[in-house]
């Protein structure tokens, strides 16, 4: 049964992989996504990327994380589950 | 593609408004929402598109910006920052309003209102300047500068973006 | 009998707008005088009567306020404000302008409205604070406070009167 | 010839003397009219002026004047003279 999770992408990023959205699995070993391993697996697939995660952070679920897998607002780790919404942020430019 | 979203479902506040759309923005609105006849004070702010930029120290003529966000988060975040504001730093406020429009906003329009109201002048002028700069560190909006010489469109990126100073790790 | 009266005939400052008259005033008006092309951010402030002070410790309700001004020299005051603002203390503002009310002022509606225009947030929501305080400090107008209970109406002082704290010699 | 000048009355002196303006004489024997002097024979005219003068000042010719005739911008003295526009200004309340 296929584990999947949505990887949304803005601004920058989505210049850099020419795509709003797509769905990708967990591997089939494995319960959760490490965060380090998506953002190697994303870069892999999109090369662009590398220079957008110089400052990009990710959101997991509306919860930004840092490469880590690092909560910012208040430091639980956490790794990718199937059925989570990912985004990759760069820095934000709103008001 | 933007769709106009007027307020979070998830959001029981009465005395809170957020709204994020790609139609212009109305500050009469936001200060109709926020006037109370408890309300000795109405503060706003109001971020308009301007006609030019410094960019690598040139200043270059803008043709118009263009907003991007990540609707379900940034709406998210706008209530979170209202409460935060109302219950934690000015509580003598009595409403509070914001609304951010995305997709292009022309030279001379509004892309973000901020509205204020509370009893005496102090909280109502000190949580929009809050509101706003929370704003600018925390809620996922991009912004493209469009420039009238026809050299490639840039996203920007605010220096208050709370992961930009030191570099995500 | 306070006589509508639009700006001082003394001042030809084109980016500056003071107006003092009975009639309803207007944050849209003040708005569009301010906006500018080359304007990123701005600030107003909206004082509305609200419908209830403490007076002597106790919480009356309030059913209207009425406003008196010294007409020729609180519009030369305003005028002054301004440019000061402008001159001295806020140099990237672009616009300013300012609206009193005198006669009465239902609840919920602006006695006085302040807006400002700069490129960027700081000059605009500054200046409007700034030129509020000068205002209470300084300008010729009075405010009487009409109460629900029937009490005797009074005439209120500002705490920032510059003449009232260590009272007059 | 009578040397006149208008004096004004704003918010509680107004209440106090219950009239908006009206116009006084320098004495024959003056060219202007010492400003202690005047708020004297103001207090003479109006005795509920008293009260008011505890925290009123006054302006002359649209600028504010303590009780010694000093002007509060800039501080140089000044006296009434023949035209001039006398205004009893309590503390302000506007905005």
């Amino acid at each position: 049964m296929a584990k999947n999770f949505q990887v949304l992408y803005f601004a920058s990023a989505r210049d850099a992989t020419l795509a709003r959205e797509e769905t990708l699995s967990i591997p089939d070993d494995c319960h959760t996504l490490p965060v380090p391993q998506l953002i190697r697996n994303l870069t892999a697939r999109h090369p662009g990327l590398q220079a957008v995660f110089k400052s990009a952070i990710l959101a997991i679920n509306n919860q930004y994380v840092d490469h880590a897998g690092r909560e910012l607002d208040g430091g639980r780790m956490v790794e990718v589950k199937p059925g989570d919404e990912v985004a990759v942020i760069p820095p934000v430019s709103g008001g | 593609m933007q769709t106009s979203v007027a307020s979070s479902a998830t959001s029981t506040n009465p005395t809170h408004h957020v709204e994020l759309t790609t139609d212009p923005i109305s500050l009469a609105a936001l200060v109709d929402f926020v006037r109370s006849d408890e309300a000795g004070a109405i503060a706003t702010f109001s971020g308009t598109t301007r006609n030019s930029f410094i960019v690598s120290g040139v200043r270059k003529s803008v043709t118009e910006l263009s907003y991007e966000a990540y609707a379900p988060m940034a709406i998210a975040q706008f209530h979170t920052i209202l409460n935060e504001a109302q219950t934690t730093h000015f509580p003598t406020v009595i409403k509070l309003a914001v609304a951010h429009r995305t997709g292009v906003v022309p030279v001379g329009q509004e892309s973000v209102i901020i509205a204020a109201s509370s009893p005496g002048r102090k909280d109502a002028q000190n949580a929009t300047a809050w509101i706003l700069d929370e704003l600018k560190r925390r809620v996922p909006i991009w912004k493209k500068e469009h420039y009238g010489d026809g050299s490639v469109a840039t996203w920007k990126e605010n220096g208050e973006c709370s992961w930009l100073a030191g570099g995500p790790h």
